[in-house]
């Protein structure tokens, strides 16, 4: 951790470098980025829905694995945060937490259920609980519930002195799961299963424990992304985490994680979601057209891949 | 001594039959959607086996047969195509804008059309294996980009008319059954002729379950990858034009939920994620045991969420109690 | 060769910034009775959008007191949406129109630009606050209704009919939905054979209607929340060799050109683009200080068969939007 | 002789069935405390599969573990550090993309007193134990940023770092120089006085008289002899690993050796310095060498699978430049690499597949396969060869590793190549098959094909081999002509190592009786 040769191209430099360049490019590109309000919505209020959904993605691609349903997930949590203030309309902004969280959590034990004990595919599995759960979004509602009110938004709009709280919010998951992964044991687990499976069981690792427990962390962390999303969204609807599972993966490959597993820094992921967050405002301050945006978009996504994929993919063949 | 011989020869049927290409799981799946729909006939009188049902599914099944062979040669490879869903638009958009109602051009552009669609997974291919790019990222960044690039061509609006010959050949039969169902038999087994019985096919498999053997072989598999991603994107690009002719409808994203679709059918008929294994016919019966679902959860009146559950879980009982591609 | 695949993928990002900067060049800042306005729109993936733009950019100019306008697009998720509409008001505009993703799920944005002193219009989709200059709609459930009204009238209030939906959760949707449901309901005459949700997609609808074609050996009419569902299913009907039907759809040219094609009774309603002109007019209003309605309901007549053959392009595109052409040639989406 | 009281653990009658092979036959012996114990055998003797059954990757198909008076059940690795037997596997099982630190405590992190992963600690122990046996290296490295020699070193430093008992080195001299070695053997040393047992696994007979306090031989699965060092010379020693006379299983050579048809000038590599050879008509070219000596990288390099940097290959004369290993097949090469698992069966595939993949051009016609014609083909290579098979659609992952390499054997000669190129031959297999392939090879030469073979197994080169060409460190050490001598495994040896190869003469001087 302290001295490491300094590679450009180092997966987990690059991100930071990519970051650095989109930042000083944006400050050129159009003054507007640099007032401070636009600042505080660029760095402390947009990435923390894609943030904290991202370090779940990441935690269970860093286990091997990959989750196809964040998205699904994410609309079926919004909404009951929207039906439960709908239905209960004196329920306590902790009591929704705490629901929200626990579905959350289920959703990853469902995932890793499945790729556990079934053995299933994680990117297949995945696709089967997003199906099953876009599913079950249209039992409870088919549309859009609004009308969550001011104090649970709090958690989206609050502020602490000049702090947005969602920002500390964000803050304090990302220092908890960067410990997590960084400074416990478990979080070295987490990388010996996801880089070598075999390695980590005869070490004693616990290799299914650590990889349901991956799932059921990064459930908890969609459930916990879904708290803010629905406190920024002031509601949810069956459609509104659509696509997230991508932009999730992303994130987090442009932010030097490796798909193949065990590799990769989770505080790359925050750097990924930075990126997206901070190219989604550069796009809007340059009034550029969507197309030109989305053609943009991938060329980065594949611009940053290119440069490390040598490098992180390798190691174990070309799987997906 | 003859005994044995015969004997010898169940061995073998046995033998083939369980590392057969297609898991007797996936026919048992079959089956028993075939006799539910039976048993639902029975009950409620819907109309599933009649002719003209069976040849509706039977072409529907073609159009995702064409994408899911093709990500079957990208799932055998070791790899995964997520950039179907652009190929088949930009197919789309490119048969109606260039053909413009002339039936002339129809064959031309089709060639041309493939010929774009295997440029699109030329480069995944090149990407995958020049760069060693995780195919999900390599074909989703793909996918933006051609996406990006159609609607900047488009300006979000699809110019051109699609010729009553397309259209012919998407909805219109000969002999009483469809072309599409004709081209597709003709393409699939083509396409069984080339997994199963031409090198190709065995220098694929052999890349997808062993790379390191594969080139001690002498085996090009850089080349042989590529070759997989080029032909997913041409089926793709021409399923884009048939699709076309189906519709009759030039539609920037007509190639929605194909991605999904054609890797669960794919995967469903033995396919494993990370390579080696699948087969013509288990992608075949994964596509319709897929479309009969459809089929069937439409002719029983199923509302939308009882659907999207019914897929999910086929998935999960397919791949988790009878699959052979677990990891 | 890595070496310059790297290079050509550097350069090409690089000429794409550039572009992207030199495209949106800067502007001088609004003087007094100058006003830089912004949209937040929704997602541009449709040639329906493409109208919606095409309108608003003619009223823009219709009205020189814009100097400047900017256009973010959401790619339809509300997310993104919430982030555009902070980014616009970072920006600096004087006011703010509003096509909602997905509406009851970007209010506390929509209350954050109010609250920020400008004025907001959000037009084309529903919105549960008050927090808002103007609501610029066009009811959705009006819609479901009408085209209800008409097929059960059409049918003489007794047939068997099919309803074809676009994506299921969409608010669009939903509501056109529970306007139809509504006649149906009040209509015993009329049975309802099955619903389903065919995202508006030609594709899947076509591949729906077969199946119910099957399933069922009368149908008697469609309804259609839209053009693009209802055209590919007579198509099917044709090709079923049953006797095509009355529907109902959306002012799509291609479903235009063939119902009058095929003369065969159809029912157009509008889902007009010529919304984001309204909205456009009354931010307007809105900045230069004059009192406007909490809400502005455009309301829109629907087509039957014979204003259809009046409106329908059969020499243009099929995604063409008929009687929303009716503004200068320039602003016109090309060709 | 042997006093109850030392024992610490002890081998009961162990069995141990692979399908198609009995790696381990009733095997009994026992391990004192604070004794270093040899282990030595050929390849494939059982030594390997006792010491995995001892760390619990195995389990044993009969007898039992008397481990401190006490029957143990081994259930898995992690269960046997956890009884204190700590074993450093020959393939390193280190996590890549963790570093030194997390890898020597993956599993046994310290923790602070929230509980967290104390790598400061950790790191304290690991510099303190690097510094007991005097290496240096990046603790902060991740594992695929070190050399194989680093990667040894952790996988030592964290044996040590379980407090163990027994700790197994499963032939660690094999990539280490002979400076890290003697360092090796003072961490040895210091382990034997704190009363660990060790348990020393080589072919180095070298290393066993200079370390070990007692040696036991296995042979087929079977112990020859456990004997105290001291009462050993050399010449039994080797008299009870090898067992037979060499006659017994080694094919008498053939006796026309032709002109030379495979020539290499000063061939140079990543791996290697200028090495010449020659290869004629007929002969079995044996190349020697220890682990990392370049053995692998010559024939790699030979066949175009490793860019040759300089140097000039020719082929009867004419000189060749392949740029892969298609182009080598194609001027009448073939390969049977090593690691058979890896590199040469495709697991899940069957006989056919297996059999015909590298001459698969041969069996089609206009783009297909002619399946039939493939059929035939493999049904005579297996009668051929004496291949036992249930049926050839049978996966080749479920035959034994003697027919295996039968049906890679197959392979090679279906492309009915000049020069066999055969990488470790016998790994892995039992003496029967062994004997079989031998009879092939030698059949091959005797019709006039050409044998470069890779190999470890010393009485495998000197019993198979015209000429045997001995590498050292990325160089040709000496090229030995069988046909004048039959050469030793110390000649050989001496080569290998770069210098005189003697045995110790009063080995057990400076060591005490246990």
């Amino acid at each position: 951790m302290m001295k490491k040769k300094f590679r450009l191209t180092d997966p987990g430099i690059f991100v930071w470098v990519l970051l650095v360049a989109i930042v000083i490019f944006s400050a050129v590109a159009n003054p507007v980025f640099l007032r401070p309000r636009n600042l505080k919505n660029v760095f402390l209020i947009q990435p923390v829905g894609l943030g904290l959904a991202s370090l779940g993605q990441a935690v269970i691609i860093i286990s091997g694995g990959i989750d196809m349903s964040i998205g699904a997930a994410v609309s079926l949590l919004t909404s009951v945060a929207g039906g439960l203030y709908r239905d209960f309309p004196g329920v306590s902004v902790l009591t929704v937490f705490l629901i929200i969280s626990a579905m959350g959590t289920v959703i990853g034990l469902l995932n890793g259920l499945l790729v556990v004990k079934l053995k299933i595919a994680p990117f297949m599995a995945t696709l089967a609980t997003m199906s099953v759960i876009q599913g079950g979004i249209f039992i409870y509602t088919k549309k859009t519930i609004g009308g969550i009110p001011k104090s649970f938004r709090f958690i989206a709009e609050g502020s602490v002195g000049p702090v947005p709280f969602c920002f500390l919010y964000l803050a304090v998951i990302f220092a908890l799961v960067l410990i997590l992964m960084n400074r416990s044991r478990y979080g070295r687990h987490l990388y010996a299963v996801g880089a070598n499976e075999w390695v980590a069981s005869i070490t004693g690792i616990a290799v299914d424990r650590v990889k349901l427990s991956a799932y059921l962390i990064g459930g908890l962390l969609t459930g916990l992304a879904s708290v803010f999303l629905a406190g920024r969204m002031g509601g949810g609807g069956p459609l509104v985490g659509k696509g997230y599972e991508l932009d999730t993966i992303t994130a987090v490959v442009i932010g030097g994680v490796s798909l193949a597993g065990g590799d990769g820094n989770i505080a790359g992921a925050i750097g990924g979601v930075l990126i997206l967050s901070i190219f989604s405002n550069l796009m809007n301050l340059l009034d550029v057209n969507p197309y030109i945006q989305m053609l943009l978009k991938g060329l980065i996504l594949i611009t940053a891949v290119f440069f490390y994929a040598a490098k992180t993919a390798k190691a174990k063949g070309q799987e997906a | 001594m003859a005994a044995r011989k015969k004997l010898n020869v169940w061995f073998t049927m046995l033998e083939r039959l369980k590392r057969g290409a297609v898991s007797p799981g996936l026919y048992a799946a079959l089956l028993a959607l075939i006799v539910a729909a039976l048993v639902m006939q029975a009950v409620t009188g819907v109309s599933f086996f009649t002719m003209s049902n069976m040849l509706n599914v039977a072409r529907n099944f073609s159009m995702l047969g064409f994408v899911a062979l093709g990500q079957t040669l990208v799932i055998m490879s070791g790899g995964l195509d997520l950039s179907v869903v652009a190929v088949i638009s930009t197919g789309n958009i490119l048969a109606a804008s260039l053909i413009n109602g002339n039936d002339a051009l129809v064959f031309p552009v089709l060639l041309f059309t493939i010929v774009v669609g295997a440029a699109i997974g030329t480069v995944n291919g090149l990407l995958v294996t020049k760069r060693g790019v995780p195919p999900f990222i390599a074909t989703l960044g793909v996918s933006i980009v051609v996406n990006g690039l159609r609607l900047i061509a488009t300006g979000g609006i699809p110019k051109g008319n699609v010729p009553e010959l397309l259209k012919e050949m998407g909805t219109g039969s000969f002999l009483g059954l469809p072309w599409m169902v004709i081209i597709f038999v003709i393409v699939a087994i083509f396409f069984y002729i080339l997994l199963a019985k031409s090198s190709y096919g065995r220098r694929l498999r052999v890349t997808g379950s062993n790379p390191e053997v594969a080139v001690l072989s002498g085996i090009n598999k850089d080349r042989v990858i590529i070759t997989a991603y080029l032909i997913c994107g041409a089926l793709g690009a021409g399923a884009g034009v048939f699709l076309a002719g189906y519709t009759g409808i030039a539609d920037n994203w007509a190639g929605n939920e194909f991605d999904i679709n054609s890797i669960a059918a794919a995967v469903l008929g033995g396919a494993a994620i990370g390579g080696g294994s699948g087969s013509v016919q288990g992608t075949v019966i994964g596509s319709i045991i897929l479309l009969l679902i459809t089929n069937l959860a439409i002719l029983a009146h199923l509302p939308i969420q009882s659907q999207m559950m019914v897929k999910g879980l086929v998935i999960i009982l397919a791949l988790g109690f009878f699959g052979r591609g677990k990891k | 060769m890595k070496k310059g695949l790297s290079l050509i993928l550097i350069t090409l990002l690089m000429l794409s910034l550039g572009a992207a900067v030199f495209a949106g060049g800067q502007q001088d800042a609004a003087g007094k009775d100058e006003f830089v306005i912004g949209w937040s729109n929704a997602g541009m993936g449709d040639s329906w959008r493409q109208f919606l733009k095409a309108n608003f950019e003619a009223e823009v100019a219709a009205n020189p007191e814009i100097v400047k306008y900017y256009i973010s697009d959401a790619n339809e998720r509300p997310e993104k949406q919430i982030a555009d509409i902070d980014d616009l008001l970072a920006k600096g505009v004087d006011g703010l129109i509003i096509y909602p993703t997905v509406g009851d799920a970007i209010i506390p944005a929509v209350e954050r630009a109010y609250e920020s002193g400008i004025p907001v219009i959000v037009f084309g989709g529903s919105i549960n606050t008050d927090s808002l200059t103007c609501l610029v709609t066009q009811d959705l459930y009006e819609f479901g209704r009408s085209q209800a009204k008409w097929l059960a009238e059409e049918l003489g209030g007794k047939g068997k009919i099919i309803m074809l939906s676009g994506i299921a959760g969409n608010t669009t949707a939903e509501e056109r939905l529970a306007g139809a449901r509504e006649v149906f309901d009040a209509n015993p005459g009329i049975e309802v054979l099955d619903h389903q949700y065919c995202d508006w997609s030609a594709a899947k609808t076509k591949t729906i209607v077969e199946a119910m074609l099957n399933a069922f050996p009368e149908i008697d009419g469609i309804w259609a929340d839209s053009g693009l569902m209802s055209w590919p299913a007579l198509q099917a009907f044709e090709e079923a060799g049953r006797k095509l039907v009355p529907s109902t759809g959306d002012q799509l040219n291609g479903y235009a050109k063939y119902v009058s094609e095929k003369n065969v009774p159809a029912y157009l309603y509008p889902m007009s683009t010529r919304l984001s002109a309204e909205a456009v007019k009354v931010l307007v209003a809105a900045m230069k200080g004059e009192t406007v309605d909490k809400k502005v309901a455009a309301s829109f007549e629907g087509m039957g068969p014979e204003a259809i053959k009046k409106f329908v392009k059969p020499e243009l595109s099929d995604w063409w939007w008929v009687g929303d052409d009716q503004m200068p040639a320039e602003f016109l989406p090309r060709l | 002789m042997m006093n109850n009281e030392n024992i610490l653990l002890e081998f009961m009658n162990i069995d141990k069935q692979f399908p198609g092979v009995k790696a381990l036959d009733d095997v009994s012996m026992s391990f004192r405390f604070g004794e270093v114990h040899a282990l030595v055998g050929e390849n494939g003797a059982g030594k390997s599969t006792l010491m995995k059954i001892l760390s619990g990757v195995y389990q044993p198909s009969g007898g039992e573990i008397v481990y401190k008076g006490e029957k143990l059940k081994l259930q898995n690795p992690h269960h046997a550090q956890m009884q204190g037997i700590s074993i450093i596997f020959q393939e390193f099982s280190l996590i890549n993309t963790l570093d030194v630190v997390e890898n020597v405590f993956l599993n046994r992190e310290p923790k602070t007193s929230f509980g967290l992963f104390d790598k400061k600690k950790a790191a304290g122990m690991t510099k303190k134990l690097l510094e007991t046996i005097g290496i240096d290296i990046d603790i902060t490295a991740k594992i695929k940023n070190l050399s194989v020699i680093e990667q040894q070193t952790v996988e030592i430093i964290k044996a040590l770092s379980i407090d163990a008992d027994i700790i197994i080195m499963d032939e660690p001299s094999a990539a280490l120089s002979d400076k890290e070695l003697s360092k090796l053997f003072d961490i040895i040393m210091k382990l034997k006085a704190d009363g660990k047992t060790v348990i020393y696994i080589s072919h180095m007979l070298e290393e066993v008289f200079s370390i070990a306090d007692r040696v036991t031989v296995l042979k087929d699965g079977r112990v020859m002899a456990t004997e105290e060092v001291c009462d050993l010379d050399k010449d039994k020693l080797v008299s009870l690993m090898v067992g037979r006379e060499i006659s017994d299983i080694y094919p008498p050579r053939s006796a026309n050796v032709g002109d030379v048809v495979l020539e290499a000038g000063d061939l140079a590599s990543g791996k290697l310095k200028n090495v010449n050879l020659t290869l004629k008509k007929g002969e079995i070219l044996g190349v020697a060498g220890i682990a990392g000596s370049g053995r692998t990288a010559l024939v790699e390099t030979l066949l175009g699978i490793e860019r040759k940097m300089s140097g000039t290959v020719s082929l009867s004369g004419r000189e060749v430049d392949f740029k892969n290993i298609r182009q080598a097949i194609d001027s009448g090469f073939c390969y049977i690499p090593s690691d058979r698992k890896n590199q040469g069966i495709i697991a899940p595939e069957s006989i056919v597949v297996n059999t015909t993949i590298t001459n698969l051009d041969n069996y089609v016609v206009r783009g297909l396969i002619n399946r039939k014609a493939e059929e035939e083909v493999t049904k005579n290579q297996i009668e051929l060869l004496g291949t036992k098979v249930a049926s050839i659609d049978q996966r080749i992952e479920d035959l034994s590793g003697g027919n295996q390499q039968k049906v890679l054997l197959s392979r090679a000669l279906l492309m009915e190549p000049e020069i066999y190129i055969i990488n470790e031959p016998t790994r892995g297999i039992d003496v029967g098959a062994k004997h079989e392939i031998y009879k092939i090879m030698r059949d091959l030469t005797s019709r006039g094909k050409s044998i470069i073979m890779v190999s470890s197994e010393l009485p495998e080169i000197i019993g198979m081999s015209d000429r045997i060409l001995v590498m050292n460190q990325g160089e040709a050490a000496g090229i030995l002509d069988q046909s004048v001598k039959t050469y030793t495994e110390e000649e050989i040896l001496s080569l290998a190592v770069g210098h005189e190869y003697r045995l110790p003469a009063g080995g057990c001087d400076d060591e005490e009786e246990v």
